[in-house]
């Protein structure tokens, strides 16, 4: 089996693997660089909790080849927060109670975070279409919410 | 043990060698949303996969004399940042980003949804009712073809084993045209369509429809492009005899199946709900132009 | 005495179509004791798949808890949850 | 102990602090059942069959065996053969044999998805690729999938050692019909006589799954000397260590299983699926083995709840009384017996007090995936029919749902139907709750309706264990037994330190592995603030004591004559005044010279969890042309006892909620002709997304439980009984339309809208 050489940036730092052909993204993040932040919940593109960006686009990491990350720039769960200073999205999920078992939370984080670098004033409506390929079983999405728009305030540079 | 070789070209050249030459069944990947899921899945196996990202051209958008430039790849995110497609083909670029999640956006295409060849992709109805042309390239070089002659039946397309969607050409719209897609889903976001509706007219001053494209999608084979549905449209306004007529010639063509996403009485009905309400978009689209 | 419910299906095999009894017992281990005298196997029955409702309060996998000399006393199959 | 039964004294319960396992959550660190790694491990796969019923003939794994990089493949016969035991699990009577089989086929299969087979390999995708080539030759046998369809005669039977129990005489030929079950008060036929409106209709639920967003996963190592460490997501951990050892024939004492974190569980992960395979693979590859399901084994293979069919009679005078109700109740259990069918007669009236009354049910066995338990089981099931028909009656008598409701309500000294008296329940503060939401003043439009529902369930008890230990800092270690699945060591850490008087910051909370901590029972039944709640306060209180008897001994007073208080000794009586106080970090730092450190452990059996109730008010739009139904205000009212940490109690009534949601309007088990199930993922099983809801609103009611220390119950189950109902009498009263049938899909509204000629 021939495996393909990738250089790319991960959180930050420059990045080296060996994949096979049909190993995903998120195959290699877990298996090969021990970054395990990213969860597979169905493998298909429809839960979102192994979402990444991926040059800065939201992406499922589950649906891209690791041979495809070549000459990319990858943001994982773990790459979110500034060292250990929370990004203002961890810190108001955990303030508004927005995760239960918390195995959605990376993806949704990620996922929130794309969507506030993209909109920093989102309405209620836009972040729900935003967040719908982010399956929550737990919360019914209500503190999830609470906490966007929360980040959004803060980030905004508006007291919460 | 399956292990399939990728392949990264940077020409249209090297892709379409790649693929003449693939000893067993080789696959092009752009987004890869389908393609990866059906490979997990087993369903798809192929030999050789080729990524035709890297190829100058297959990921951008330009605005050309002939109409609007989208290479094939294209993720729907990028098409649905692009201010100026946007406003052109408001039913385009709205039916490009529904498909899938956010996520799917960073990375699903017109030509994956092409050529996937699912009657359901929501990108393609939009795009025939548009005129949208697709550009093939293969070892004989390159041809021209409308997108509705891409799909033949559910998971075939007419493209030979050697050729791949380069880009896709939609014309300018002139005048007084504009176009509308919507498709109907349980839920609100994340499922496939159980039926998909777009119409593209073009309007007088009076606000009479002087031409109309009437695309279904999800109740046939393969898209239907509804001639007897323009046809009602053409010649008149948008009033309720004539909504009424396009939502029985919608029902007339329709040719479902029963399945998990929905029955053919369902589908039927709804074919001809959401005709009558993406001709009012378009129709209301078209006169404010 | 405490009167003792038999109402539940899961105690017909065992005692038919009497549907009360009066028990003396102080404890819930006594009662379950008791009641399997008075109808053999009812005892590991009420063990191993029912709840006992003392006075509306339900227990269930103890015999240590106490029942009241009036107490009223329901036999329900066991519950457990999600 | 100080007086901590006024809400007014707490100063730690009742809070909103940020819980103590949260950052790692938030930064991707914790460590989940597919993220734990074993030195060596290898992975692990299975062979499922793709018949709904089919007999084994035989399994050929040479070819498998032979691929380079497989270690072991395991079968039936590499497990014990276990007889017939009943024993309680989950949500009922279970049976080891029917474990075991369920987990891996021994001579039968019996629905599609059903393990035959387990593999092992160097990695994952040989382990999948040595699965394809496992060779299982079947005999394909007639299947049944309908629950009522395998009630008749002449249906496959798929047990022959079925015999209907609960009826006189015992049938004497095997069926797919396991019990009935009845529970019945007073005179029917007088109650209905003395109606003046009676409703009557059958209603069926789909069945639904779980839908935990983190497939089950495991790591399992088997030693040569026999000792076996398991880490593995699970709603209990001792739970998964007993079944471990029965199914695999090994002592306990033989087995650790260390609790990873739990991405959700909700009942489905009461029961073991890979655990024993994944010891059995380690014990033949002498390699610990790690097995993940994809997705798709998730739906086919573990546990859905019942669907069901329900037929429902009801009456009424025209002043409201209701005068008599039944309802007849007809679940599926899956391939081994055990639906949820005790539960949903329990609680389908009991949110009335009612003199007539009876509820009949029967579990049925069909060609399914053995049900598991899902929140407040069955009681969904039974309760979206009784409400959609108690809804019906108060249409026909021209009375508010809500009033209809009060004047029927179950309250203090109400004998349930099936025997209990209830005591210091809030049904009726819940409904007045619900009633005065301002919710409900909001205004309809055109096609838009509000319904009402109400739903009950028992909450447990039941064996839990905690300790505590002062650190020499006077902080403090906090263990417990029950795995945490939302946000459960928040609350454990807060009254801990409302007992202690400290600030909670100073409570650091972790679940114990089997070996660490005494045996607690699952996280489920909506017990573990309660049951395990009370330990930790147990454990607390006695670590209060011993803080004082350190006090005491440093001032060379009685400890008696030590009072604590807000984390401090401070001497009372004749003393008072004449020490400084000690903080718990003074008496820490002395422990040492004072008596050693300062640790303690509590173990419970708690009884008395009080009975939760809920109260939902739903406005839903429904778009006549489509079928689709929005749901566009959601009010959701529910007595919790009391809040210990109320964004967690709410985030339980708001996911309750949007699960019932999801029940109600699109999840569904689809079968093909051929019993395969056709939906087997995300796409095509629609659990509710974002945009497809609104804001869950909460009204929290606390009507204290005298059992728990702080006046604690049961929250997380009550939540998913109403929404059903509710969205369905909604729907009635935008379209004048009664949906009689779950998932109320677009399909399904527009094709009765279409019947109704609406």
């Amino acid at each position: 089996m021939s495996k393909t050489h990738v250089t790319c940036t991960v959180n930050g730092e420059e990045t080296e693997f060996l994949c096979d052909s049909n190993q995903t993204v998120l195959d290699v993040l877990r298996e090969d660089l021990g970054l395990t932040g990213s969860k597979e919940g169905c493998g298909s593109g429809d839960c979102g909790a192994c979402s990444v960006l991926v040059d800065g686009r939201l992406v499922c990491s589950c649906l891209m080849f690791g041979s495809e990350a070549e000459g990319t720039s990858i943001t994982t769960i773990e790459g979110i927060a500034d060292g250990e200073n929370l990004h203002p999205v961890q810190s108001q999920f955990l303030k508004h109670a927005a995760l239960q078992c918390g195995f959605c939370t990376p993806g949704l984080i990620v996922a929130t975070k794309a969507l506030l670098d993209a909109n920093p004033s989102p309405t209620d409506e836009e972040a729900r279409y935003w967040l719908a390929g982010n399956l929550c079983r737990c919360t019914g999405y209500d503190k999830i919410m609470n906490a966007v728009h929360a980040a959004a305030a803060e980030l905004r540079g508006e007291s919460a | 043990m399956y292990s399939p070789t990728y392949a990264a070209p940077t020409t249209v050249d090297e892709a379409v060698g790649l693929l003449a030459n693939a000893s067993g069944a080789a696959r092009v990947l752009s987004g890869g949303t389908d393609l990866i899921i059906q490979m997990r899945s087993g369903r798809l196996r192929p030999e050789v996969i080729v990524d035709i990202k890297k190829i100058a051209g297959t990921i951008g958008i330009r605005e050309e004399a002939d109409g609007w430039h989208i290479g094939a790849a294209t993720p729907g995110a990028e098409i649905g940042e692009h201010a100026g497609l946007c406003a052109a083909w408001p039913g385009v670029t709205e039916a490009v980003q529904l498909i899938g999640s956010t996520q799917v956006q960073g990375r699903a295409s017109f030509a994956g949804n092409l050529c996937n060849a699912s009657p359901a992709g929501d990108s393609v109805p939009g795009l025939v009712a548009a005129g949208a042309l697709a550009v093939i390239v293969g070892k004989n070089g390159k041809r021209t073809v409308p997108v509705e002659d891409v799909p033949v039946s559910p998971g075939r397309t007419s493209l030979a084993a050697d050729e791949f969607v380069y880009e896709f050409i939609i014309p300018k719209a002139s005048g007084k045209t504009s176009d509308a897609y919507l498709r109907f889903i349980p839920r609100t976001e994340m499922d496939i369509a159980v039926v998909g509706c777009g119409i593209t007219v073009t309007l007088d001053a009076s606000g009479t429809c002087t031409a109309a494209k009437v695309c279904l999608g999800a109740v046939a084979p393969t898209i239907l492009v509804l001639d007897d549905a323009a046809k009602i449209l053409i010649g008149n306004k948008l009033d309720d005899a004539t909504l009424a007529k396009l939502d029985a010639a919608a029902q007339a063509a329709c040719k479902p199946i029963d399945d998990k996403r929905g029955t053919i009485e369902f589908r039927t009905k709804v074919a001809g709900v959401l005709a009558r309400r993406v001709a009012a978009i378009a129709f209301e689209r078209a006169a404010a132009r | 005495m405490a009167t003792v419910h038999l109402g539940a299906t899961l105690c017909r095999t065992y005692c038919g179509d009497i549907r009360v009894v009066e028990v003396k017992a102080l404890t819930i281990g006594r009662m379950i004791k008791e009641l399997d005298a008075l109808f053999p196997g009812l005892g590991n029955q009420i063990e191993e798949s029912m709840a006992v409702a003392v006075d509306g309060e339900i227990f269930q996998d103890t015999l240590i808890d106490p029942i009241g000399p009036d107490s009223e006393v329901h036999l329900i199959p066991k519950i457990a949850g999600g | 102990m100080n007086d901590i039964s006024l809400k007014d004294a707490l100063k730690v319960v009742g809070t909103r602090p940020v819980r103590p396992d949260g950052v790692d959550k938030v930064m991707g660190r914790a460590q989940f059942g597919g993220d734990a790694v074993m030195p060596g491990m290898i992975f692990g796969s299975t062979v499922r069959s793709p018949h709904a019923h089919a007999r084994i003939i035989k399994i050929d794994t040479s070819a498998a065996e032979a691929m380079k990089g497989v270690r072991a493949v395991v079968t039936a016969a590499d497990l014990p053969n276990i007889t017939s035991e009943e024993a309680f699990v989950g949500e009922g009577p279970m049976n080891f044999r029917d474990l075991s089989c369920n987990l891996m086929a021994r001579d039968k299969v019996l629905y599609d998805g059903h393990v035959v087979a387990a593999v092992a390999a160097t990695s994952t995708s040989i382990a999948r690729a040595a699965a394809e080539a496992i060779k299982v030759e079947y005999e394909v046998l007639p299947h049944v999938i309908n629950e009522m369809e395998a009630m008749q005669p002449g249906a496959p039977v798929l047990h022959d050692d079925i015999f209907t129990s609960g009826v006189d005489p015992k049938p004497t030929t095997p069926s797919n019909v396991v019990k009935r079950m009845e529970f019945a008060k007073g005179d029917l036929e007088a109650g209905f006589a003395a109606a003046d409106k009676i409703v009557e209709r059958t209603y069926t639920t789909a069945p639904v799954h779980q839908a935990y967003i983190e497939p089950h996963a495991c790591v399992a190592a088997f030693n040569p000397d026999g000792q076996c460490q398991v880490i593995c997501s699970s709603q209990g951990h001792f739970m998964v260590r007993a079944y471990c050892a029965k199914l695999l024939g090994i002592d306990i004492s033989e087995i650790r299983v260390t609790p990873a974190e739990i991405g959700g569980g909700f009942g489905g992960k009461t029961l073991v699926y890979l655990e024993p395979l994944a010891l059995a693979l380690s014990r033949k590859a002498g390699r610990p083995v790690r097995m993940v399901m994809t997705r798709e084994e998730v739906f086919r293979g573990s546990g859905p709840t019942s669907g069901g069919t329900i037929n429902v009679k009801v009456g009424a005078k025209m002043d409201g009384t209701i005068t008599a109700a039944h309802a007849e109740v007809i679940l599926q259990a899956g391939a081994y017996p055990g639906s949820p069918i005790g539960p949903a007669l329990m609680t389908c009236w009991a949110m009335y007090d009612i003199e007539n009354a009876s509820a009949v049910g029967f579990d049925v066995v069909s060609n399914r995936p053995k049900v598991a338990a899902y929140r407040a089981p069955g009681a969904p099931i039974s309760t979206y029919a009784t409400e959609s028909a108690v809804d019906e009656l108060s249409r026909a008598i021209g009375m508010d749902p809500i009033e209809l409701r009060l004047k029927n309500a179950a309250k203090d000294g109400t004998k349930a139907l099936y025997g209990p008296t209830f005591q210091n329940i809030g049904y009726v503060e819940t409904l007045e709750a619900a009633k005065n939401h301002p919710n409900l003043q909001a205004k309809l439009g055109p096609n838009q309706g509000r319904g009402v529902a109400a739903g009950f369930w028992f909450n447990i008890g039941g064996e839990s264990s905690a300790s505590l230990a002062v650190n020499e800092d006077g902080t403090i270690a906090l263990v417990s037994g029950s795995p945490d699945i939302g946000g459960s060591r928040a609350s454990m850490a807060m009254m801990a330190a409302e007992v202690l008087g400290v600030n909670v910051e100073r409570v650091r909370p972790i679940i114990g592995d089997t070996a660490s901590v005494g045996f607690t029972f699952v996280t489920g039944g909506s017990r573990v603030t309660f049951a395990t709640g009370t330990a930790v306060c147990d454990a607390s209180d006695d670590i209060v004591k011993q803080l004082r008897g350190r006090a005491a001994k440093l001032w060379e007073i009685d400890v008696e004559a030590v009072e604590w208080r807000d984390g401090s000794a401070y001497p009372a009586g004749d003393n008072a005044g004449k020490f400084e106080p000690l903080s718990l970090a003074d008496i820490a730092v002395k422990s040492g010279r004072t008596g050693g450190p300062i640790a303690a452990k509590a173990t419970v059996n708690a009884q008395g969890a009080g009975p939760g109730w809920g109260v939902h008010v739903v406005d839903v739009e429904v778009d006549k042309e489509t079928g689709h139904v929005k749901i566009l205000r959601y009010t959701a009212a529910q007595d919790v006892g009391r809040a210990i940490h109320p964004s967690y109690v709410e985030g339980q009534v708001q996911g309750g909620a949007v699960q019932g949601i999801g029940w109600a309007l699109n999840e569904e088990y689809i079968y093909d002709k051929d019993g395969r199930l056709d939906n087997g993922g995300f796409l095509d099983y629609r659990v509710p997304v974002a945009s497809d809801l609104p804001k869950i609103d909460v009204a929290l009611v606390e009507v204290p439980n005298p059992r728990h220390p702080f006046g604690a119950k049961g929250v997380g189950e009550v939540p998913i009984v109403p929404p059903m109902a509710a969205i369905a009498n909604a729907i009635f009263d935008a379209t004048g339309v009664r949906m009689t049938s779950l998932p109320m899909s677009p399909p399904k509204v527009r094709a009765a809208l279409d019947a109704a000629g609406k």
